[in-house]
């Protein structure tokens, strides 16, 4: 493909690994936080749901200045995070990963959710009976039941991943090879006069990646739905 | 083991309020639809929680709302088979089978020699080897219903709880699966809480009998007490029927086994159990014929003289108590036969019973060795 | 009568003074639409509603009018702007720029906070004069580039990056940041905002409001934002 | 109506082959567990759709794989009630049952007075009053399977297709329910495929009988036929029985009822059916005493003459075939008794069956008007 | 509540409105298209997949250009419809429901297609035997019983309208009282030096407004799911 310049191919293996982690790193967080919306009453229920759909109802601008001052150099965790764990994320790869999973967190746990809720409490009870413990009953059971719905939010959070733009420019800028994903570079193209052909070009990478990913999360999970079948 | 149940909770419309203990042995909650059995069952099991309730199993306490404790249901060590099944639709019939293993730790885990031969065992006796390899959704009722028996009895629970495991199961297939819950029973001694409503079934398997009704424990006992009582007779119709008790005594060339009741000689087919074994004959009152006399050239093999004690009218029946050496009978006559034999408290009568019409399933085998057939 | 106005967003302040002053002398009503200029200019040539565009770059008006979109001979350069380099810090010296400066050296490993340097203007102009000077090869590698001169403003605003190019009427309003350099005129070039009305426009209050951007008051509170009058 | 079912469909493992015509009246499709009787009436319902198939009803195609005809589920207008039960979770029992009015458009909505009569009949029948405004997540599982019994008949179909509609029902609602299920079969004509594997249930309620196993079809004929034959006797137990045909003479003050079964005179508690019905009678295998000569003082009412016609040995036991004027009866008796009373082709016994053994639930009546009991 | 403007209120009831239309009119389409998705195998099933992720994917500049270039004015569709059913879009606030529509589509579907794959299809079946055609099954049980996903997916999607801001800018502008919606305000204080205060105000009030949605839709999705309780 050698209609790809350099940076545009570095731009491209950046976005997919910003996406892939921001993916793969949120997933076990919103494996808990779905299951303990759908499953538990607890106060602070309502104040958890809300803040997981904030980057939802947020322009992504303001997500993006949120976390520059949650987890900017300067900001209130971000030195801390550095002291204790080492952890950097401004103007790193790792802190448009950290953007683009808030901003594709709500996607993925209302997919989960769904799932959960979904599953039948007595199959779970049968488990129990059986010796299972919670943690097992979920292992075993709930998991295994809610596998589509954990890969269509894993799907839906890494296109969501690949698009986002707005929370991470603001928050981690646009440094090539660091910082500059597709979209940041698809936007900037857009902002030049003539930049269009450039910017398609970017889009239909971007396009033809999601589309991707969504066949094989289509493959997969016919492939399990056609193992539980008929039930 | 003892288990102690009391419960008590309000439903919209009905409420459930009991208190029991069940010793040793099967017990089984017996009483028509939407009586309460399921919902003792869950409670006993954890998975239901009642507003009010104290659940004892040999002094443990499971439940106990007035002191705020609660077992969690995987520590019970409780094996439920439940009323609708409840496979795991992900797992294969084998994983199935096999789940309640994987939490045995330490106790004969899934690789054991003595768990293979278990888990071949309870396959073959179940009629479910050509289905391991198969996913739940492709199982015929039946077949689902046994698939979810051998994963309750392959968890090696300290109690099962079943909940009519054998409703959805052909003749043939009760047939071969009541003996394995004998076993169960005699052999591994494990007791168990029982739910039905089929009286052959509860007279073959009880060691007790809750009788429940709407909510209420309308009578608990020995199973043979309880199944001969006009209380269950009522209403219980062509099922209601009397269990006595009887030693084998010997077994014949020509295929009868010779038992005694008190005294008296009954003759059945060849029953699989050896000589000195207790065994619990269940008679139904429809299946018993009262003469003046004993009467000659007779296929029955089996008559018991005795002495009327009371008569129950049933609608247009009459069902009569006699009192033989072997225990108290039941038997439902017609009006016209009543009369004809004139049969009243004090009368003298035979009961003739078939050797044939109680068995097999109608036998019950109360804490006996028999010999295995594997 | 409605004037709609398509400003860049960086005029948000001055311009809604002037409308409301406007609006009270006429009884006209006009409305503002802010954003990026490209976009602004994008949805001219889509045929938008706007009777007066004002650009932040000559790039995107020189689109417009050759999309045939501008009335007459009405367009204007309207107002201009100087490049400055700011700092976070408030005990950073001032300094002379030119091709002497050791600006990398003053960046350290931290972070240069520019606009978009091929895509937004401020990011264009600061490119242009930082290459002149021959100081854009050392820098290069540290720049941040934000989506737009705010943005930018921001970051060092809150430390984030400790230096950034951006205009001075940026810099003026924001206390957090200080000046320490300003770009010679001659390194880039000349900082404008073009103005013009568009076909659509009538002869009426557009053409008024068109004209009082340049009247006296209008001169007055721009230059009270720091910005220099053309005309 | 006459059901014509051609089938063949290959499951991983397993597969069934059968091809049968059902006639006027219920066909019973009996067999164990996993024999292919829920896949045939899924078929037939349109739920499953087999690789070959040819189902016709009265003439018109339901489903032809040839011609790849298929009529929709919802056109075939079936009442099915279903082994699981399948109540719509978000409906009260009320709305359940009403479910199928909905769709009967012009044909007795549900406003009218004749549904309303026809619901409030239902209901009753099936002892849900009390539940109509729940929601079936509450309901046990008799209850529930009481609904969904409910909720196909009032959704008036041409044909209903019952899965073991009874099986989680205890006894006393079994004895209740099944009267309307005969209702249905005689009064209003209503067409079953009734699958289950309860030989008394069966025996009461099929005009024709569909003997399934292992997906293929062993025997079909008029249930009389099927139950008494051989092929059925062998493996199913006790549940072996011979059905015969009779005539209501009349009922006696005594609360006894006089059948005539080809100039035999059978004595029966009242039965509720008027002089000049016929009625079908089934003699459980087990419940058959065979005397040398007719003894007296005996409570047994019912003495038949015969001529023993063979003999099968089922075990430990034999099963004696005696030819009498009201029928083929079917008699388990013990090898000991059979060398006692000298049994063999030819010799002529006297069988004794008690009046009550058979009564209730053993009475089948074909085709005939019964007064209706509201 | 005097601490908002007149300009503020008119951006509040303006993406209100957006934000419910937005909703109500993209439901059924979601409904149809979940159903589809879910429930049938056809060619082009994929594409019709990729196609419903596509405004996730695609950085939201990206959508709203195709939308101006498709809806536009001047685009292919929009003078066709307004012609034949005299709907325009462009640079109204039909269009930027439109726009919010369109990236909130992906999230209702998705939403709405786990559910319809959670209902067990032997109910389906029943209802069918009871003489339901599909649609009536459809409508009598399918839809109850994915209600509870319905809500989640239609507030998902109210709360992403509520934020949505770069296809909007890009597709409708930024014009006050038409298409000028809370995001787009914010946008728009955030770009001039000091506008942060008047930002944050706004911020607040989406969010209050969001949360009060969602803890609405929780409420509402608990009753439904105390009546079917227990099963
Ligand atoms: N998808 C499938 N794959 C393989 N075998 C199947 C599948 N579906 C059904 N079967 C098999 O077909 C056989 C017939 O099933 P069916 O449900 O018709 O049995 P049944 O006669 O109704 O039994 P029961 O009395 O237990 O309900 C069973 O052995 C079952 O395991
Ligand atoms: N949530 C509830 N609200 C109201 N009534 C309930 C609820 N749950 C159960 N019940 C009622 O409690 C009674 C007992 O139910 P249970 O399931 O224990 O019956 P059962 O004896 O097992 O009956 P079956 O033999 O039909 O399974 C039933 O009448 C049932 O309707
Ligand atoms: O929420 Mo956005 O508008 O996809 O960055
Ligand atoms: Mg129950
Ligand atoms: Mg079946």
């Amino acid at each position: 493909m050698d209609w790809l310049g350099p940076e545009e191919w570095s731009a491209l293996r950046l976005s997919l690994r910003v996406s892939f982690w921001a993916t793969i790193a949120s997933l076990p967080v919103a494996l808990f936080v779905a299951h303990a919306l759908a499953r538990w009453r607890f106060p602070g229920h309502g104040m958890l749901n809300g803040l997981v759909h904030l980057p939802l109802v947020l322009p992504p601008v303001v997500t993006g200045y949120l976390l520059l001052v949650a987890f900017g150099r300067r900001g209130f965790l971000g030195p801390w995070l550095h002291d204790w764990f080492g952890i950097v994320f401004s103007f790193r790869w790792t802190g448009a990963a950290l953007a683009a999973a808030v901003m594709a967190f709500p996607l993925m746990v209302r997919a989960i959710r769904l799932s959960i809720e979904a599953v039948d409490p007595r199959l779970e009870a049968a488990a129990g009976s059986l010796g299972a413990s919670r943690f097992w009953v979920w292992i075993t059971v709930t998991l295994p039941l809610i596998l589509p719905g954990v890969l269509a939010g894993a799907v839906l959070a890494f296109a969501k991943a690949m698009g986002e733009f707005g929370a991470t420019i603001t928050f981690v800028s646009n440094i090539p090879g660091e910082t500059r994903t597709l979209p940041t570079a698809i936007y900037s193209f857009l902002q030049v006069p003539g930049g269009e052909a450039a910017a398609a070009r970017l889009v239909l990478v971007a396009v033809v990646l999601a589309m991707g990913a969504l066949i094989l999360s289509e493959w997969l999970a016919r492939r399990i739905a056609r193992r539980i079948a008929a039930r | 083991m003892t288990l102690s149940v009391a419960l008590r909770h309000r439903f919209a419309g009905f409420d459930v309020d009991l208190d029991f203990e069940a010793p040793k042995g099967v017990t089984v909650l017996f009483g028509p639809s939407g009586a309460g059995k399921s919902t003792v069952l869950n409670a006993v099991a954890g998975l239901f929680h009642p507003e009010h309730a104290r659940i004892t199993l040999d002094g443990t306490v499971l439940s106990d709302t007035g002191r705020r404790i609660s077992v969690a249901a995987h520590r019970r060590r409780l094996g439920v088979i439940f009323q609708d099944g409840r496979l795991f639709p992900h797992l294969t019939v084998r994983q199935n089978l096999r789940y309640g293993r994987w939490f045995l730790r330490g106790r004969s885990r899934p690789g054991s020699w003595a768990a293979a031969r278990r888990e071949s065992d309870v396959i073959e006796m179940l009629g479910i080897g050509p289905l391991v390899g198969r996913m739940p959704g492709t199982l015929s009722g039946g077949e689902r219903q046994r698939v979810a028996i051998g994963r309750a009895l392959l968890a090696e629970p300290r109690l099962i709880l079943a909940d009519e495991p054998l409703s959805a199961l052909d003749d043939a297939r009760k047939a071969e699966i009541l003996p394995y819950f004998e076993r169960l029973r005699d052999e591994l001694r494990v007791p168990m809480l029982y739910v039905s409503h089929s009286a052959p079934e509860v007279a073959r398997i009880a060691t007790t009998v809750a009788l429940l009704g709407r909510g209420r424990l309308l009578q608990i006992g020995p199973a043979a007490e309880v199944l001969s009582a006009p209380a269950a007779v009522a209403g219980a119709g062509r099922e209601a029927g009397a269990v006595i008790s009887a030693r084998v005594l010997r077994h014949h060339a020509d295929g009868i086994t010779e038992l005694d009741a008190g005294g008296v000689a009954l003759f059945l087919p060849l029953v699989n159990a050896r000589p000195g074994a207790r065994l619990r004959l269940r008679i139904a009152a429809s299946d018993v014929i009262l003469a003046r006399e004993r009467p000659a050239g007779l296929s029955a093999l089996n008559m018991l003289p005795g002495v009327v004690e009371s008569l129950h009218e049933d609608g247009n029946v009459v069902v009569v108590r006699l009192n033989t050496a072997a225990g108290a009978l039941l038997s439902r006559i017609t009006h016209r036969s009543c009369s004809a034999l004139d049969v009243r408290p004090g009368a003298r009568l035979v009961a003739i019973a078939k050797s044939l019409s109680h068995a097999p399933e109608d036998i019950g085998t109360p804490f006996c060795d028999i010999p295995r057939t594997a | 009568e409605e004037v709609v106005v398509f400003a860049a967003a960086s005029l948000k302040t001055a311009l809604d003074e002037i409308v409301t002053d406007f609006e009270a002398k006429t009884g006209d009503r006009v409305l503002v639409s802010y954003a990026g200029s490209n976009a602004l200019a994008r949805q001219i040539l889509g045929g938008a509603p706007a009777d007066i565009f004002i650009s932040a770059s000559q790039e995107w008006m020189d689109e417009v009018e050759k999309g045939g979109e501008v009335a007459g001979d009405s367009r204007v350069d309207l107002l201009g702007n100087t490049l400055v380099l700011v700092a976070h810090d408030d005990d950073v010296a001032p300094l002379t720029l030119d091709a002497d400066t050791d600006l990398a050296g003053l960046i350290g490993d931290e972070k240069l906070a520019m606009a978009l340097v091929d895509s937004v203007p401020a990011g264009q102009y600061g490119r242009q004069a930082l290459t002149s000077l021959g100081l854009w090869d050392e820098v290069e590698g540290s720049v941040a580039q934000a989506d737009n001169v705010r943005a930018t403003l921001a970051l060092v605003a809150m430390g984030e990056a400790p230096f950034g190019i951006v205009y001075a009427t940026d810099a003026a309003a924001e206390p957090a940041v200080h000046v320490i350099g300003t770009f010679p005129a001659d390194s880039h070039d000349p900082v404008s905002y073009p103005a013009a009305l568009l076909k659509a426009a009538g002869d009426g209050a557009d053409d008024t409001f068109f004209n009082a951007l340049r009247d006296p008051d209008a001169t007055r509170i721009f230059a009270e934002h720091g910005f220099e009058t053309l005309n």
